[in-house]
């Protein structure tokens, strides 16, 4: 139990001002929680030199897992010996973040227990973050996050927790069970989760629509993103009922579709099917009169991720629809070609999509045995460095 | 209660879902049919069914306690059977099948300090990164930058007037976990000064791949005292601070040089236009706890030029690529700098390749 | 007459340009106010003063005798006062102050089987290169190519009804003379073997500059009976013809495996949209002449297609870049291939990085 | 003299159809050149063959030059030997392709004394090219054209022979003097034309209005492109008149305006002209009714180029508006920077467009002495790998 009050003039500050203070909960969790007492201490620090005072993570980690937590060391742990190691653990969140007060309590109370009482709800990867404990506390913490029915997510080189959207759950727009898949997903490779075989991490999010709620597109390395196939569904009474309650159709709706393929003639609201690429924003705009259509799937997509290090990329087109039903299995064998691949040609610490550009999307496509189709592209290419492979001989 | 008497449990999984839907949900899972925002913060969803299921959200610090979440979890006794979730933006989001319980959960929600809103065209929480709290690479905090700025528009997140949703994020460095890279605005911390080399080098680090790490090259391998260690064209470096990220005799932190960046224009969502990156507004600003006045300004800055210029639906990149570049900069007083020229692998598509220019 | 008498002149320059404008011209320069199309190949260009000056175009084949070009001289003398230019595609243009002798003009110019036109929305000559007449580097001739594209869209030249201004050229290798890489439509003689490396190049050429020639580092240092020389990796060629340019010893030429590849929406001016590059539309056709059957089939293809589903105004490229390219590939029935997919130094920035697809 | 007619199956074949014919022309030439009988042989050769027979240039020209000549050997010299050496002299052009019948037939004249009587009217970077002569011809003719009043162009790594569109002589939206300038700026550079002093060819157009009739922005390192800064000139009287004449004035001009900064009520036409980029669109499509503003000058843009080596550039926007009147001098200055730059710089067979990707186009601002500006770019830079210069010390 601690002794005294740590002295935080400049976290103080940030207990000030409207929006919920992280101050606050530290201080609160500071009431049970020496090591959260000495979190304050060293982060009080940092805000007076500016720096930061954690070292360089080591290897820690649960028996026969090769992931699930952060290991951390602070470079002051004499000073400040409750943070001397302050390891989190990742806790692979319920598929769609939803919980009860029961399910809430207890982990609150296994972290009680066990660490520093502090959590991030979530990460940015989707895992529930158990923040700060010491290495001889993390295995009983998993055990007892095990009996209670939770596992760990992933870190380092491995299956990544993979996360989505609220979907079928919540949202009329969801064109296909992305709760479901992501569950199935992350069911399906457990092992993958927890001992990393990959050349570095693998991410995959599952939006049920092209609003991806869940930003997959930009931080996924396979993005499944859910679309419709056919003619979006209209309730035409419903859209004058927008029109007379003063919505600017033409304006609003028709000027802003990026094909310009949707008309008002002051009446009736027309839509050139065969042009829409499924933005969503007139569906956004007028939820009670437009619908995805009826024939729903997905497009898949891959290679998303942060700068480090060629660049950051945005994922793009890999197979531009999958029923909603045969998504499981597509994905599933997929994934496999994509890792067995990825296994025998990419570099240590290279993201897939890092491959793909070093490789080419060609040879990825021949690689994992897909054929190409336009859709993959944004254009052709521009430069006439082609590399022609059939000759005069193979060809005729 | 100790887990130590059952027998060993591994790979189960993340519980399954269902478990934790509300009845109304399960019953009418997958058949919604539109939905409508009663207010900011809150909304209702109706199923084909007729049944609506309400929704009021609240935004957190995402760093919680025990001690929150157990006030939550007494909330959603409370209030909605026992039922809540958080949101892709670390809100908290109570479900709701009895609409005359919106107002009372509102009220005890801003009486406990959490603002009920983020929806629809506000801003919502900052989706943001561990900073000081937890990571070794931060040039910055990342739960205090949030604090500021979320206070500083707080009204934006309690209400729903600006043109478009907006984005924000932050990140302590540039990994960029979260999605700095693609959010209407981002805060990034940044180093500016090329790695310090530790003697412990040769002992903790391998040297091929560390060199094989430095994106731009700048990694050179050099004896050091008769030992394969590596030395650094400094002119070569950008400070990305991938080469601590495999080697921890490499550390960046450096109390004056390091401070913030700020991006702008990016989006994720698939309306409207295609999904962008954020591009630099502001190559640097001192890093100044625990209020950061400068980043702060600049954000708020960008945000009112937004409002007040910006068409309906027009989202942050989507306005500053009508009006051009050179009006955002003109209009958020922002300098502009070579730095904000794109000297990296595909810099020349870049360039202005047209006449198309204004005046 | 010699020169030989005269004192040896150089680095005068070109004739001053007013020495051969017409009067008209002269007196009207940086005076003009507007014009009229008064039919396909004639236009009528009005001063502020009221003067009128009428331009009479024709079609050439740019690779011209001289005894054509007394012939035009001759024509100039007789309707113009012997003013005449060409134009930047090759067009010859009479510049006439009397309208009465347009008809005139034009009926000569038919019956001498110089078409008039190129004018407006036509399809103009056809820029292209020296192919078999004179260039080391084709991969095909250009004359003949342009003889029998221009013999197919004849009727497109002599009218002005494409929805806008259909720009093709024509280029004999990746070296590109032209514009080729900005055209509406573009025909390129391609390689499809790596170079022939001669037992001479060790006499003829400066290996380093020829290893820095190549573009993916496909050319290798090799040592050949004890002498410096190269080998060619030929997974890593792409057949560019570089290390031809510079080193003679590697010959690039090979009658069964050269050939043409076709090229569309790339445009130039800055009118509506930027100007862009053109696209690869069909990685390989075999080369044969005289008459080329298989690209005169694409290109009108091409242009048929275009003409009866682009908008008025909308050039090639701004056409499918409305429709989008996978239903310019259905449209005009080319098959996608791999080769259609970028793998150079931008390759990931043309991926489809949104889910906006169309069904 | 000829002595026997050249037999060209293949070739006749391209005498039919409506075009006119080069073959045709080859064989007017051939009625008095023997060189332009044998090319008709060995051209027919290359048509069997499908190959051409064409060896590597060899270094020829004209005393003093180093340039101007593109030296020519036939493969097959001994089969067709009055082809054997077949040079081609590129003869700059007067700006604008203006010509008098008496300058064309001196040309001729020249031409038939001293080569294959064949021409080039004209080449692609804009020369009178005068097709095919032996190594002794060269000095002679150069001496007659230069008594006639015509130089030599550009080659190699030379300052190519600039060209422009017609500009001010025909077209009335001729920003600035595209004619004059291209002509003051070729007299200016003849020592750098004629005596290469560069790592590679530098190319220079000028284009009086954005419309670039001259393919500048694709095919010059250095483009001129006239614009204007103040506002459209409007004759509302004009707009109506195309309007009762049939012009769907929504539909084709405010529609089609790249930034929407086009209205039209029905009767009046307006323009938000800080919005506007200057793409001619609204003015090409009704030129009675709207002309460019009248504060006139150029955008600079530098770096187009073909595809050869590492892709190819469009030029960028290097200086967005210079006035009309001061082209010239600026132009000038901004040419001795670059190619002071290029030359300490650029690699050998480095094209300027090159140069600048490859050290960034911020070093190559520097370097030449100018400011960045944001009309330079087509959007900042969206990764964060960027190389401060400003140190805490340094900066206060
Ligand atoms: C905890 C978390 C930030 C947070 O506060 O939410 C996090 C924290 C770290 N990330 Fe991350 N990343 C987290 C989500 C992300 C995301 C977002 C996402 O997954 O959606 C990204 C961007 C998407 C992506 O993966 O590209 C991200 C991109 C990185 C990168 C750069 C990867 C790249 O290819 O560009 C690194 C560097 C590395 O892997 O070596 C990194 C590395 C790290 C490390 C492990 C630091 C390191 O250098 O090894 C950080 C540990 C911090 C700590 O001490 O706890 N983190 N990281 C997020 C994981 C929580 C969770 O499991 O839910
Ligand atoms: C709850 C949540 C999903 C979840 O599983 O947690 C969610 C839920 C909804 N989103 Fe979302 N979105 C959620 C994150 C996102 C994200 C991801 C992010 O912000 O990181 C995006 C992409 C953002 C981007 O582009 O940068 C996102 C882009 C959208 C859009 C597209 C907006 C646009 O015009 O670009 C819509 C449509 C709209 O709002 O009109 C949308 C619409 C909706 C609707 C209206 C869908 C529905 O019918 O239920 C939901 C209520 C939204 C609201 O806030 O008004 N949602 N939505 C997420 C709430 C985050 C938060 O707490 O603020
Ligand atoms: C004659 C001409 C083609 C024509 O039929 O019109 C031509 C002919 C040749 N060009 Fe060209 N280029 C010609 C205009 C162009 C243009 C267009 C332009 O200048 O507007 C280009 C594209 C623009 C550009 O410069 O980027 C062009 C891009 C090239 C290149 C590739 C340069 C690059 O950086 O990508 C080469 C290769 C080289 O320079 O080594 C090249 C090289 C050549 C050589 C010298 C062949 C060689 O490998 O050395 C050709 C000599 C042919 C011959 O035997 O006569 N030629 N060349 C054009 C010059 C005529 C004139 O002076 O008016
Ligand atoms: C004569 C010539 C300039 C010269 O100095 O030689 C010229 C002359 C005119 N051009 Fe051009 N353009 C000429 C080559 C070009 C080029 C360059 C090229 O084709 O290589 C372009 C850029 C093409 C591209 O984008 O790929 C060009 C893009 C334009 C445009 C923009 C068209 C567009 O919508 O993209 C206009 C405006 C228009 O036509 O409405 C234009 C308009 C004009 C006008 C109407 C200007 C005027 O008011 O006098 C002239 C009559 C054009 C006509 O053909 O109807 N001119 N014009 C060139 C004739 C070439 C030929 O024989 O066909
Ligand atoms: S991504 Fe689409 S389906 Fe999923 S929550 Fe957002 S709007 Fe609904
Ligand atoms: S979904 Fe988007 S593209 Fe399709 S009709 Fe609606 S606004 Fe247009
Ligand atoms: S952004 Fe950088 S400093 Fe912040 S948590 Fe991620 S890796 Fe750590
Ligand atoms: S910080 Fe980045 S650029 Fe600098 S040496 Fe390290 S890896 Fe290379
Ligand atoms: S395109 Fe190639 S082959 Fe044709 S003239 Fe130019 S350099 Fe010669
Ligand atoms: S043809 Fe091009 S790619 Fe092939 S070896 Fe020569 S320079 Fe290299
Ligand atoms: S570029 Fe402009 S000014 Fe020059 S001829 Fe073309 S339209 Fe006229
Ligand atoms: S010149 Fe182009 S951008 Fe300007 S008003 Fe006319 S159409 Fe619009």
């Amino acid at each position: 139990m601690p002794d005294d009050n740590p002295k935080t003039e400049l976290l103080d500050e940030l207990e000030n001002g409207p929006w919920p203070s992280f101050v606050k909960e530290v201080k609160l969790a500071a009431q049970t929680s020496a090591s959260a007492q000495d979190l304050l201490r060293q982060l009080e620090l940092s805000y007076q030199e500016k720096k930061g005072h954690w070292k360089h993570g080591g290897l820690v980690g649960v028996l026969g897992y090769g992931g699930g937590v952060i290991g951390r060391y602070s470079d002051a742990g004499e000073q400040f010996p409750n943070v001397a190691h302050f390891h989190t653990i990742r806790v692979n969140q319920p598929a769609g973040w939803f919980y009860t007060s029961d399910a809430l309590r207890t982990i609150c109370d296994i972290w009680e227990r066990h660490g520093s009482g502090l959590t991030n709800m979530h990460g940015s990867t989707g895992d529930l973050i158990l923040l700060g404990t010491r290495t001889a506390e993390l295995e009983p913490t998993f055990q007892e996050l095990a009996q209670a029915g939770f596992d760990l997510g992933g870190s380092g080189s491995s299956f990544r927790t993979p996360s989505c959207c609220v979907g079928m759950a919540r949202c009329e727009w969801a064109c296909y069970d992305a709760m479901k898949l992501c569950y199935d997903l992350t069911m399906a490779y457990q092992d993958e989760m927890h001992r990393p075989p990959f050349p570095y991490k693998f991410k995959l999010k599952c939006a049920a629509c092209p609003n991806d709620c869940v930003a997959a597109i930009a931080r996924a390395d396979l993005s499944i993103i859910g679309t419709w196939k056919d003619e979006i569904q209209v309730d035409e009474s419903a859209v004058k009922t927008y029109v007379s309650s003063g919505l600017n159709i033409q304006k609003d709706v028709c000027d802003l579709c990026p094909t310009k393929c949707m008309a008002w003639d002051g009446h009736k609201l027309s839509i050139e099917n065969h042009e829409c690429v499924r933005c969503m924003h007139c569906i956004n705009v007028m939820p009670q009169a437009l619908r995805p259509g009826k024939e729903r799937g997905a497009v898949i997509m891959i290679g998303g991720k942060a700068p480090i290090m060629q660049g950051a990329l945005l994922s793009s087109v890999l197979i531009p629809f999958v029923a909603a039903d045969e998504l499981l299995d597509t994905v599933k064998e997929l994934l496999r070609r994509i890792w067995d691949f990825w296994d025998e040609y990419g570099n240590n610490r290279e993201r897939i999509g890092e491959l793909i550009q070093r490789v080419g999307l060609p040879a990825f496509l021949d690689g994992i045995g897909l054929e190409p189709v336009p859709e993959m592209i944004s254009a052709p290419r521009d430069n006439p460095y082609i590399f022609y492979q059939a000759r005069k001989d193979g060809e005729k | 209660m100790t887990a130590s008497a059952e027998p060993r449990l591994t790979d189960i999984g993340p519980p399954h879902y269902e478990k934790y839907l509300h009845p109304l949900i399960k019953k009418n899972y997958g058949q919604w049919r539109y939905h409508e925002n009663l207010a900011p913060g809150v909304y209702c969803h109706i199923a084909e069914s007729g049944d609506r299921i309400y929704t009021v959200r609240a935004g957190t610090p995402r760093l919680l306690s025990i001690q929150t979440l157990r006030i939550f979890a007494g909330l959603a006794d409370k209030y909605s059977g026992g039922y809540l979730r958080f949101t892709s933006r670390n809100n908290l989001e109570f479900l709701l099948d009895d609409p005359a319980r919106i107002e009372p959960l509102k009220r005890e929600l801003i009486a406990l300090g959490y603002p009920v809103g983020g929806t629809n065209n506000a801003i919502s929480n900052i989706v943001h990164t561990q900073g000081w709290i937890h990571c070794h690479s931060s040039a910055t905090d990342a739960s205090g930058l949030v604090k500021c700025v979320m206070d500083a528009v707080y009204d934006r997140f309690t209400h729903e007037d600006l043109p478009a949703k907006l984005r924000i994020a932050v990140a302590c460095c540039l990994n960029m976990c979260g999605a700095v890279h693609c959010s209407d605005i981002a805060i990034l911390g940044v180093h500016r000064l090329p790695p310090k080399i530790q003697p412990t080098l040769t002992k903790v680090c391998e040297v091929p791949t560390l060199i094989a790490a430095c994106p731009t090259g700048a990694i050179r391998p050099a004896t050091v005292d008769g030992k394969n260690s590596v030395a650094v064209v400094e002119q070569q470096c950008m400070y990305c601070g991938n080469c601590y990220t495999v080697c921890s005799a490499m550390p960046m932190n450096d109390a004056d040089n390091d401070g913030l960046s700020i991006w702008v224009g990016g989006k994720v969502s698939n309306a409207r236009s295609a999904p962008k990156f954020s591009k630099l507004a502001i190559p640097f600003l001192p890093n100044h706890p625990p209020r950061w006045p400068e980043v702060v300004e600049a954000v708020v800055k960008i945000v009112e030029v937004y409002a007040q210029h910006a068409r309906k639906y027009e989202r942050v990149g989507e306005w500053i690529e009508r009006i051009g570049w050179p009006r955002f900069f003109q209009l958020t007083g922002f300098e502009f700098t070579r730095y904000h020229i794109d000297d990296f692998k595909h810099a020349a598509l870049t360039y202005a390749r047209s006449a198309h220019v204004r005046y």
